[in-house]
């Protein structure tokens, strides 16, 4: 009986490199977490309640990919064919292993033991017969594998027959690797079948040069993928783009491109490598100029975030690539101080604390459309209320987070909160939906109520106290994306709107929403590429020609406004025609 | 620069003035800053040249700094001005020529707002009358008295002793030449040679011999400005012009400058010795400063007058260095001697800039 | 020698001694840049200028004849809430160049 | 009798409306006193907004007035208007009779010198706009020695009391902006400014134009009249102006300073106008009888204005007016 045959050395090779590497890198990654984050993690290990989560994804997003499949039934038949068919020849390899006992006999102990049970289960039928239940399994999902890596080829070549527009590309050492990997399972059916000793060889070498190349490739997420979802159920957050938690994010993006297609700025052939696949790939890269320039690139419209089968956080961690750019001119707010006692000398603010406090925000003084419907809203419903920023407010802040200057921000928030505490409401409106993100995420407003005026004035319907008139025009609802993907806001609106006139749908809906293009998370997007992004949305919306696009956001309604062939509304117009 | 460009200019810019029979009138600073001026103009008009100069001891200021300092109305400064006619009509002269650039601004500036609104004239005649029991008649030519020596240039160039003519190189001096701003700025016409070129000093300079300098801020004000300089903590402003001027006209070291206004040789000579309190900076050779002169004293310097007699030492930057290059001589002795050879008694020396 | 007045600071921009690197190094990334017509959009809408002095139509004019400085000081103002870029008749990409003044 | 025509003027508004004419069956005869046909625009080198080739729309003019009588190097020194219509006398002894008289007299370009603070024909370095037409057409003007810096100020003999022109000379503006990018483009490396008042971009394209001659051709666009023009010792201009966008005055120094000319009413027609009784407007140009249907009209019969001889115009301006003063004359013999 054969114990060993040096064909087994390369694979062992690689094993034993791509082992070091990962657990080193483990440790880097837990190392940089900053202390509380570690605590947390650690923590969540052994909390029932994300240790079941932790299986569960373990096991639905790694080997099954469950993600993939809701999306792409064959992308995800692809995936999990090879991570679930390699995952099970592996299991069977070593319950062969152990029930079959191939050594028996020969008497090996210790770390020969080990070693030999090391690479066995790879190559277990050169040394062993599998028997016949065995063999039928291993043959399976062997052929289940080279199944997956058909459909993977035949996406290389078209990708459109799996329902894919653009694709990833890739470097020499991307398209190497996955060369190795096609072969692999080839080689090892063809070795197993005809045992022609140099496909052993081959087979053996082929996973050399897949291991050794794993770590830098994009292969590297099939190991830290376990570790991310470990991160991401604790609960932790990027706090600095190439580090940690970052880290781990950044090695478990597959490259996959599903973002890509997903990204608004695809639109452009030219933009499509400014979208989060490329991004986390610069970051792997250590190409930091390129990240810097994606990360201010990108609309911040959080798509790619939903899409993504991994779940990486992306825009998370461009913010934190945002925030690492120096800054050599500091913000000046102390003005604020003084429009603060001015807006009370001049009774601005009144201490009514019945009343809703409204705060329009700088888009919507843009848009002084939106005040006025929502001045009628208001009234109709009977509602005391009081503006904020009728005369022009402060910024609420959000637009200095998305630019990376969080710090700076708060010198807004503060006054802010001030006012708005000092107005006494305990219901606040606010009809943009980017201060009603900042609001939300950074503003600590105990014992007010904050509101988007969707949800406000859903609420008015609901208790009566805003009649609308059900009227015949064709509308289309398009979900701001922070309004939406941030809060998912996606019903509210609708349930406004089929009570003002008839709901049409988008092609793309509720998170699968089209950014409009006028985002304020992008710097470098010229007009003219904005003005594509929109053309591509609005034809979205008017995929059912309705009469009409509404929407809750200002800036969305100045955007469309420049490209739509139908009137652009905001949701508060719409309604304030139909009381 | 195309000097033809200039002279077709200058030839458009000729005005008609008399060459004699004038009614003379001074100007309140010339005669208390640079009183040798005043009588060198009447010692060379009358004697060397044989005109008829007439100076009535009844005239008084036109009015024009009280009026440029906002401290009367117009009406007033034309009444002042008008009782100077009379005074013009009641000596039998038909002719007016002031020594003082303000006063010619403002009588240029009477004259054509009494043409254009004769009820305004009609009204002063009235004042006049009230008042001083006078009648004017409105003179027939009005000139400066630079307009005068501008005139009478080759006539001086004839009795000429040291040319602007540097002795020791052979060289033409080289001249700036500052015209007040009231003497064409406001009328064109009304100056010789125009506002953009004036050709007055010029014509001096190029008569007698010297090299015109022509420099970037060569049309800039002096500085006075009237309000800017009476006020002391607005001086700064008045400094600041001329500060100006001086970095313009620095890289053609200047040998003098010629000015015909009361105001500019006043601030172009005193505030080099501030600038150079303040800064360490002179302008001249070998911290020396640039003589700022007025055309009476170059015309009186190069017929030969004793400097002296001029009253160059009433100027801060000294003179010296600049008669040492025309040649002229002097007693050095004699610069702070009254005219009774009594000792005037010597200025304080400035630290920065040479004044001996 | 205390005179009590000094020499004034010209008040002229003397357009040969300035720097323009910086306005120079924005023009590389935003070729618009020259493009303003100052007409004053962005000055008028801006959520900062409601209160201060601030306007990016000064600010890029600063930029252009040489007072970095005080640009720099005025930029502290901007709440970078985008108004500006929205409004602006010639496209300019008025918070971009904004925010890579300050880097 | 033949129909003839009598135009006083041989550019492109007299060049255009003599072809129309005689299509129209009457028989124009072309008095210009130089010694060639084409007017200003046969001077000027490419034409705003898009640097079309000035000569490429005269020779198609010049082609088509072949075969009308042309009198060159001719003035009118008489004319006297009775019943049959009008008996000119021109400097060559001969005599006209028309039917009825097309004034296209054009343009004079203002007398540079006339803005003496501006120093042309002064400093050396100061040049019109039409020199450097020139400039652009022979490649030769010793005083443009690859400047480095180069202004452009507009407005020179226009809205200006000073100068007696209160009126807007129209098309100065785009023409600045043509030859500043076209500076651009022969001295590369040269630094452009234009100093306006306002830049009037009245026609199609010429938007366009400035916006290109801002961001393609980085000409820096100041806001602000040149007020005065100085040499400093190495022979460069110095100039003051005030940015008023920035509020402070501003100097610089120049290699080269482009005075944008206006426009002024033609003078050398003084005489036969008078005779004629055409009066001037209050800009001085001529007047017609009125700005919207009388356009072409004077206020005496049978004497018909085309062209910049009733107010600075535009090329394609001119040519409308050519055009339209045929259908006017036409329609004037036909219904005698």
């Amino acid at each position: 009986m054969k114990i060993f045959d040096p064909f087994v050395l390369p694979f062992v090779l690689g094993m034993a490199f791509v082992l070091t590497y990962c657990f080193v890198g483990l440790i880097k990654v837990i190392l940089q977490l900053p202390k509380d984050d570690r605590k947390k993690f650690l923590r969540s290990l052994v909390t029932p309640k994300t240790a079941w989560a932790n299986i569960r994804d373990l096991f639905g997003d790694c080997l099954f990919h469950v993600k993939i499949w809701k999306r792409n039934p064959i992308l995800g038949y692809m995936h999990s064919a090879i991570a679930f068919g390699w995952f099970m020849i592996i299991v069977i390899g070593h319950v062969m292993l152990f029930t079959l006992k191939p050594l028996q006999g020969v008497e090996i102990e210790g770390f020969a033991r080990t070693f030999t049970n090391f690479y066995y289960p790879i190559f277990f039928k050169y040394f062993a017969e599998e028997g016949k239940i065995f063999g039928f399994l291993m043959d399976f999902f062997l052929l289940m594998i080279i199944s997956g890596i058909l459909i993977a080829v035949v996406k290389k070549i078209h990708s459109k027959i799996v329902g894919v527009k653009r694709v990833t590309k890739f470097g020499f050492a991307d398209n190497m690797i996955r060369f190795a990997l096609w072969t692999i399972f080839p080689f090892r059916l063809i070795a197993e079948k005809t045992n022609i000793y140099a496909f052993w060889w081959l087979y053996s070498i082929d996973l050399l040069i897949f291991m050794c190349m794993l770590p830098f490739t994009r292969y590297m997420h099939i190991p830290t993928e376990a570790l991310f979802i470990l991160l991401r159920h604790a609960g932790l957050n990027a706090r600095e783009p190439r580090k940690g938690y970052a880290l781990a994010q950044i090695y478990s993006c597959p490259s996959c491109g599903l973002c890509i297609d997903a990204c608004p700025m695809s639109v452009n052939d030219k933009n499509s490598g400014n979208t989060s696949a490329y991004f986390m790939k610069k970051l792997r890269n250590g190409d930091t100029e390129e990240a810097k320039r994606i990360a201010e690139t990108c609309l911040m419209c959080g798509k790619c975030v939903k899409v993504c089968p991994v779940s990486i956080e992306s825009c998370d961690i461009k913010f934190s690539q945002r925030a690492e750019t120096p800054y050599y001119v500091n913000s000046d707010h102390s003005y604020l101080d003084v429009i603060l006692t001015e807006a009370q000398r001049s009774g601005e603010i009144s201490s009514n604390n019945n009343k809703v406090l409204y705060f329009a925000g700088c888009m919507t003084q843009l848009t002084p459309k939106i005040m006025r419907a929502m001045k009628k809203i208001m009234e109709s419903a009977g509602e005391e209320f009081q503006f904020l920023d009728e005369n022009g407010g402060i910024c609420c802040g959000r637009p200095m987070i998305l630019s990376g200057k969080t710090a700076e921000a708060q010198a807004m928030i503060a006054k802010n909160t001030e006012l708005i505490k000092k107005s006494g409401a305990k219901k606040l409106v606010l009809s943009c939906p980017i201060c009603y993100k900042v609001f939300k995420d950074e503003y600590h407003l105990e014992g007010v109520e904050i509101l988007h005026h969707t949800q406000y004035i859903n609420e008015l319907i609901k208790t009566g106290k805003l009649k609308v008139n059900k009227g015949d025009v064709n509308y289309v609802y398009h979900d701001p994306c922070e309004l939406g993907r941030a809060f998912e806001i996606y019903d509210e609106p609708r349930e406004v709107l089929e009570k003002a006139g008839n709901l049409r749908k988008a092609k793309s809906e509720k998170e699968l929403s089209i950014c409009c293009g006028g985002s304020l998370g992008s710097f470098n997007l010229t007009q003219k590429e904005r003005d594509e992004i929109t053309c591509n949305s609005v034809a979205d919306l008017m995929f059912n020609n309705p009469d009409e696009i509404v929407t809750a956001c200002p800036l969305c309604l100045k955007t469309f406004a420049r490209k739509a062939p139908v009137a652009v509304k905001d949701i508060a117009e719409v309604v304030s025609s139909q009381l | 620069m195309i000097i033809e460009g200039k002279q077709k200019i200058w030839a458009d810019y000729q005005k008609d003035i008399p060459d004699d029979h004038y009614f003379y009138v001074r100007s309140c600073i010339r005669q208390a800053f640079w009183p040798g001026s005043e009588v060198t103009f009447l010692d060379i008009t009358r004697n060397k040249l044989g005109k008829d100069f007439y100076e009535n001891p009844y005239h008084t200021t036109c009015g024009g700094i009280a009026y440029h300092s906002d401290t009367i109305p117009q009406e007033t400064a034309m009444t002042i001005i008008a009782r100077q006619f009379a005074l013009m009509k009641e000596s039998g002269y038909e002719n007016y020529v002031c020594s003082c650039i303000t006063s010619f601004g403002c009588y240029t500036e009477t004259l054509e707002t009494w043409h254009e609104y004769p009820e305004l004239e009609a009204k002063i005649r009235q004042y006049l009358w009230d008042s001083c029991k006078k009648e004017f008649a409105k003179p027939k030519y009005l000139a400066h008295a630079s307009d005068l020596i501008y005139k009478f240039r080759f006539d001086i160039a004839k009795q000429m002793k040291f040319p602007l003519v540097n002795v020791k190189t052979g060289k033409p001096l080289k001249c700036v030449e500052h015209i007040g701003c009231h003497y064409s700025k406001m009328f064109p016409s009304k100056g010789f040679g125009g506002a953009e070129y004036p050709h007055v000093l010029v014509g001096m300079i190029e008569a007698w011999g010297g090299e015109v300098i022509d420099y970037p801020e060569r049309r800039h004000c002096c500085g006075f400005g009237f309000r800017q300089y009476f006020v002391q903590a607005n001086r700064g402003y008045s400094e600041s012009n001329t500060y100006k001027k001086f970095e313009s006209m620095e890289p053609y070291e200047p040998d003098l400058i010629i000015t015909n206004c009361p105001g500019c040789p006043y601030f172009l000579d005193r505030w080099q010795y501030v600038i150079a309190e303040q800064t360490g900076k002179t302008y001249g050779k070998n911290g020396y400063g640039i003589p700022a002169l007025t055309y009476e004293e170059v015309a009186g310097l190069v017929m030969g007058y004793d400097p002296w007699d001029l009253g160059l030492q009433m100027h801060q930057v000294a003179i010296e260095p600049l008669l040492e290059k025309m040649g002229i001589p002097y007693d050095p002795k004699k610069k702070y001697q009254g005219v009774n050879g009594k000792d005037l008694g010597q200025p304080m020396c400035p630290s920065c800039i040479k004044s001996v | 020698m205390d005179f009590g007045f000094c020499l004034s600071p010209s008040s002229h921009v003397q357009m040969d001694k300035i720097d323009l690197a910086t306005f120079n190094r924005l023009k590389e990334t935003n070729p618009d840049i020259n493009t303003c017509i100052a007409c004053g959009s962005c000055t008028a809408t801006c959520t900062a200028g409601n209160f201060t002095e601030m306007s990016f139509r000064r600010i890029l004019l600063m930029l252009q004849r040489g007072k970095e400085d005080e640009a720099k000081k005025m930029i502290q103002r901007c709440m970078l809430c985008g108004k500006c870029t929205l409004v602006c008749p010639r496209g300019i990409n008025i918070r971009k160049i904004l925010l890579d003044i300050t880097r | 009798m033949k129909e003839n025509i009598l135009i006083i003027g041989g550019g492109a508004a007299g060049m255009e409306a003599a072809t129309q004419l005689k299509k129209l069956g009457l028989t124009p005869i072309i008095i210009e006193k130089s010694d060639a046909l084409g007017g200003h625009i046969a001077q000027w080198d490419r034409l705003f907004p898009a640097f079309h080739p000035a000569k490429d729309v005269v020779a198609p003019m010049l082609e088509s007035v072949k075969g009308i009588d042309v009198l060159l190097n001719t003035e009118v020194n008489d004319i006297q208007c009775d019943a049959d219509g009008f008996k000119a006398v021109l400097t060559n002894g001969k005599t006209i009779d028309a039917k009825a008289v097309v004034l296209a007299t054009g343009f004079d370009l203002f007398k540079a010198e006339r803005k003496q603070e501006y120093g042309y024909g002064i400093y050396n370095n100061v040049i019109t706009s039409l020199e450097l037409e020139k400039f652009f057409r022979t490649g030769k003007d010793e005083r443009i020695n690859n400047p480095k810096k180069i202004g452009f100020v507009h407005c020179v003999g226009a809205r200006d009391v000073k100068v007696g022109n209160t009126y807007c000379s129209k098309v100065c503006c785009t023409t600045a902006l043509k030859q500043a990018c076209e500076m651009k483009e022969v001295f590369p490396n040269a630094e452009v400014y234009t100093f306006y008042m306002d830049l009037r971009m009245f026609g199609p394209g010429y938007e366009d134009l400035y916006l290109k001659t801002q961001r393609d051709f980085d000409v820096k666009c100041i806001r602000g009249r040149v007020c005065e023009v100085s040499e400093n010792m190495d022979g460069r201009l110095v100039i003051k102006a005030e940015d008023t966008l920035f509020g402070k005055p501003l100097k610089m120094t120049l290699d080269l300073l482009v005075l944008m000319c206006s426009m002024e009413k033609n003078k050398s027609i003084d005489k036969i106008q008078q005779q004629l009784g055409v009066a001037n407007n209050s800009d001085g140009f001529m007047q017609n009888r009125d700005m919207y249907l009388g356009m072409n009209g004077t206020a005496k019969d049978g004497v018909f204005v085309a062209g910049t001889c009733t107010a600075p115009k535009s090329l394609p301006d001119t040519i409308a007016e050519a055009r339209s003063v045929a259908v006017e004359v036409f329609n004037y013999i036909n219904n005698k």
